[in-house]
């Protein structure tokens, strides 16, 4: 049986390179980077050289790079921490619907301590309107956290127009790379941002680690009081082998970029292209142009997605819903239900996320399963059957 | 079969072979539960013969995997048992016939046994109606 | 020059039981604990064997571990957690003056959001007296936290006897265990504790793994928000091969435990009786009995701790000192204040911690290089200058 | 020489072979700075010639390798210099002559050149005591 792993959204592979890199630090080098003697020593060096990666792929200063145990914790820290260092300012923070929940239930964590959050909608694709942040934005406003790029759709946001609109107003802009950095183009400086998140484990980098990057002269209140590593803005002993693995990651990312951004967006395009025309009441769900290279989502209609999963697991092919049932919180997807996708076509969605192990022989596999996986459900499925009696079909 | 952890093999096995899937024509009794929006959806077809005795089950559903199993387990328990022994299939049965269910899917998932006693209310309130 | 590594509070070793359990985790099991299909599984299931062991070590339920990403985030979580969850209940948090700082400065952050925060002292052995937390405990505490065992001077604290007037008054009782777990029993439930913190990389399992047992009905505020991972309680892609080793780590600390202890135990032992006839003026910090088995701490007169780091390093030992040199904060110890040892003092603190991988020929040799170094040293100091003419000596 | 990426190779060999360290006896003058309670602390004894030369420069320190670095770099530098060219080293050149210093240990442990000026500060007031 073939294994066609797509859904690295969810996890991907770590590189040999990467392994390797970290695979000292597992074992002789495991000295703690605070300790003065030599085997402390190397320790450091080694977090200061993926610090220079890091800071390579997006663009930023090392020594602005705070290291975290992942994509969660840098949002948490980013939200959390830039709202609470202002709260003498401001108590006001605007999100956009579509954000992960480590944005989104960080923010109402806030309100807990008497923040106000205005969650800016989107329109069918899943996109943020710029002029809708500066609508929201008011004197009390501390924090404007808008994604980059979402995973669950792949719809890249405006988030240049959306820095220049919080420049102007002087309010910090934070946003979640995570989905979207190693994919396309990330210059922090570019972008505008005050504060950028990304995660080692989309990158093909371990689980574990993490990053914040804040501009300098961002204020920001730690998330995890402790000792001064990271500069006093994240304590806790270094996961040293997380982040050179994350270091080496970075590194490759940023050199592969152009390449690996080229290769999935030639599968996910043959995908979104020909899945349609395989299976009838397919919707392509996200934006039809600005969407992450890796990304391609669907969601079939009067069937639900767990039921797909299982069937393409017995075919060797791993991918993900964002259904209600394949959710551990068994909530339908708030992504789709932003787009004003109904709840029960959400129920059918389908996330294809490509790697770059991963080949149009993938693409020709799925074009193969799915269907026949579909009309099976579909057979059992009552929505369709009154859909058919109603003449559809 | 590629097994996942949280179901167990009956579980799999029902929901990859279902038994009784489809409708019935000119059907005893139907009963229909659950909603799309939240994920879980199924009708039960029945048929009863002269002795109130189950003859046929058909089912369909949309829903998870567990829903799926659920609905076959269902309709399976309940061909030849009398109505009331069928009113009487409780979700715990169920369940334990399939060799447990994840414990998040004891709620959603499992409402076969309100269907089918939803399809009996349905064939028992027409047969009423037709006496009076 | 032998290896003399007598940092392991600094960080362990990984045992090569430890790396060989999360080797497939970073690479073929690279599966994401989530997802639905049989990679996702894998990871699950990994994860979940991994909570089983920890649970063992601790003597608690599975249910109950929440993995974090090392000891600071599991006192944070612990400290913030359980004290915000709890803010319409009261304000005040009790802490002894010797906690880690990742216990410390999380109540100093609490002060910062309306709490109060009483600082229990200690004797100068570094013991916190029980009756003092009694007194300390107002109508308006909601948690008490004090640490198993202090890893600075190896002080361990009568958390049964804290636990239980804790409990007399109804308030939560935390307790720091990351340089406790794995080398004294600590039965939760023996305790009496509602929350308990331990690390990883104090256990020979790798760095980026922590874990906070939280008793069962004890409300606590997450710190990471996001996903429903580890029940709700901290969201985030759980770092699964740090996982995978922390439960390896915890299964052979639970299994080695007496053994371990009782060679550390000489080790430590034999440098705290031999030392002090090496070395005039030197004095041993911490309890005389109720120590931590794996430490030996001192402070030396007259110098300073850096330097005997260093020249410790060019012969091949490692060990660390609370010395306000040596600290990346550049402040003196706490704990040595705590225990009022006078700041000059405390700059020669030196803290040999032993591991498994020791022996008492690494104790012999310590006592054969030490010696020669602190008299140099003290040749240069002037504080020796003033002592030797003030007819000391 | 096992090697600190902290410190650079003349701060560690000033460190562990440092230059002048000891006690003049009847010194021309004495600098003392620093504290112990903060970490770092130094005495400089300086022998000054006819010329207002320095002749001979010793000190004892307590303190971090940056600081017995620093100590011994500076008595180098002094030995041989008249008392002006002595008072306008400053703490930068010493920095600059050991390869660098960590920046946190920039303020704290880089104190040599200050007890050189006390020294030689106290020389001169002596000296103008005992002209008086
Ligand atoms: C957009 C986005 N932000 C944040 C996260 C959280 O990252 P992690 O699970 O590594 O904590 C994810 C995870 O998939 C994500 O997709
Ligand atoms: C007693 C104590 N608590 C907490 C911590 C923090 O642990 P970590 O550095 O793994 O975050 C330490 C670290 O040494 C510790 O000794």
């Amino acid at each position: 049986m073939p294994e066609v792993y797509l859904d690295h959204y969810a996890a991907t592979p770590v590189l040999d390179e990467v392994v390797e890199a970290m695979q000292p630090y597992l074992s002789e080098q495991f000295g703690n980077p605070s300790s003065l003697h030599s085997r402390g020593d190397a320790a450091r060096i080694a977090v200061d050289e993926a610090r220079e990666l890091v800071a390579g792929l997006l663009g930023a200063e090392p020594d602005e790079i705070i290291f975290t145990s992942g994509g969660t914790e840098a949002n948490n820290l980013a939200v959390k921490g830039i709202a609470f260092a202002a709260r003498k300012k401001g108590n006001h923070v605007v999100v956009s619907a579509v954000e992960h929940f480590s944005v989104l239930h960080a923010a109402r964590t806030l309100e807990k301590f008497g923040f106000d959050v205005t969650e800016v909608g989107v329109d069918g694709y899943g996109m943020v309107d710029p002029e809708e942040v500066r609508a929201a934005i008011t004197t009390d406003t501390v924090l404007v956290s808008v994604m980059a790029a979402n995973g669950e759709i792949g719809t890249i946001q405006p988030v240049k127009e959306i820095a220049l609109i919080a420049a102007e107003k002087g309010v910090p802009f934070h946003t979640d790379a995570v989905a979207a950095a190693g994919y396309i183009p990330l210059g922090v400086n570019d972008i505008g941002a005050s504060a950028v998140s990304i995660a080692s484990d989309l990158l093909y980098g371990p689980k574990g680690a993490g990053a914040l990057w804040v501009k300098k002269g961002q204020r920001l209140m730690p998330l995890l009081d402790g000792g001064v590593q990271e500069g006093g803005r994240r304590g806790g002993t270094e996961n040293v082998p997380g982040i050179v693995g994350m270091g080496k990651a970075a590194e490759l990312a940023a050199r592969d970029l152009e390449g690996r951004a080229e290769a999935l967006r030639g599968m996910s395009a043959a995908l979104i292209g020909r899945l349609p025309e395989a299976i009838p009441r397919l919707k392509v769900t996200g934006h039809p142009e600005r969407r992450l290279p890796w990304n391609a989502s669907f969601a079939v209609e009067f069937i639900e997605g767990e039921g797909m999963l299982l069937f393409l697991d017995q075919k060797g092919i791993a991918v993900s819903s964002g259904s209600a049932c394949t959710s551990r919180a068994l909530k339908g997807s708030h992504v789709l239900s932003a787009c004003d996708i109904p709840a029960e076509v959400a129920q059918g969605s389908l996330l294809f996320s490509f790697g770059i192990g991963n080949s149009l022989e993938d693409v020709d596999y799925v074009l193969e399963t799915l269907p026949p996986i579909v009309e099976r459900l579909r057979q059992m499925s009552p929505l369709y059957d009154k859909f058919i009696k109603q003449g559809g079909g | 079969m590629v097994k996942i952890a949280q179901y167990s093999d009956i579980v799999m096995d029902h929901f990859m072979n279902p038994r009784n899937v489809g409708e019935i024509e000119n059907p005893d009794g139907v009963g229909e539960v659950g909603n799309p929006v939240c994920g879980d959806m199924m009708t039960f077809y029945i048929k009863v013969d002269d002795e109130d005795r189950i003859e046929d089950v058909k089912f369909k559903t949309f829903g998870c995997g567990a829903a799926i199993a659920v609905s076959s387990m269902v309709s399976e328990m309940a061909v030849g048992k009398t109505l009331d022994e069928a009113m009487s299939i409780t979700r715990d049965q169920v369940a334990q016939q399939l060799g447990g269910l994840p414990k998040n899917k004891m709620h959603c998932s499992n409402l076969g046994a309100d269907a089918l006693q939803k399809a009996i209310e349905d064939y028992r309130s027409k047969k009423a109606a037709t006496k009076e």
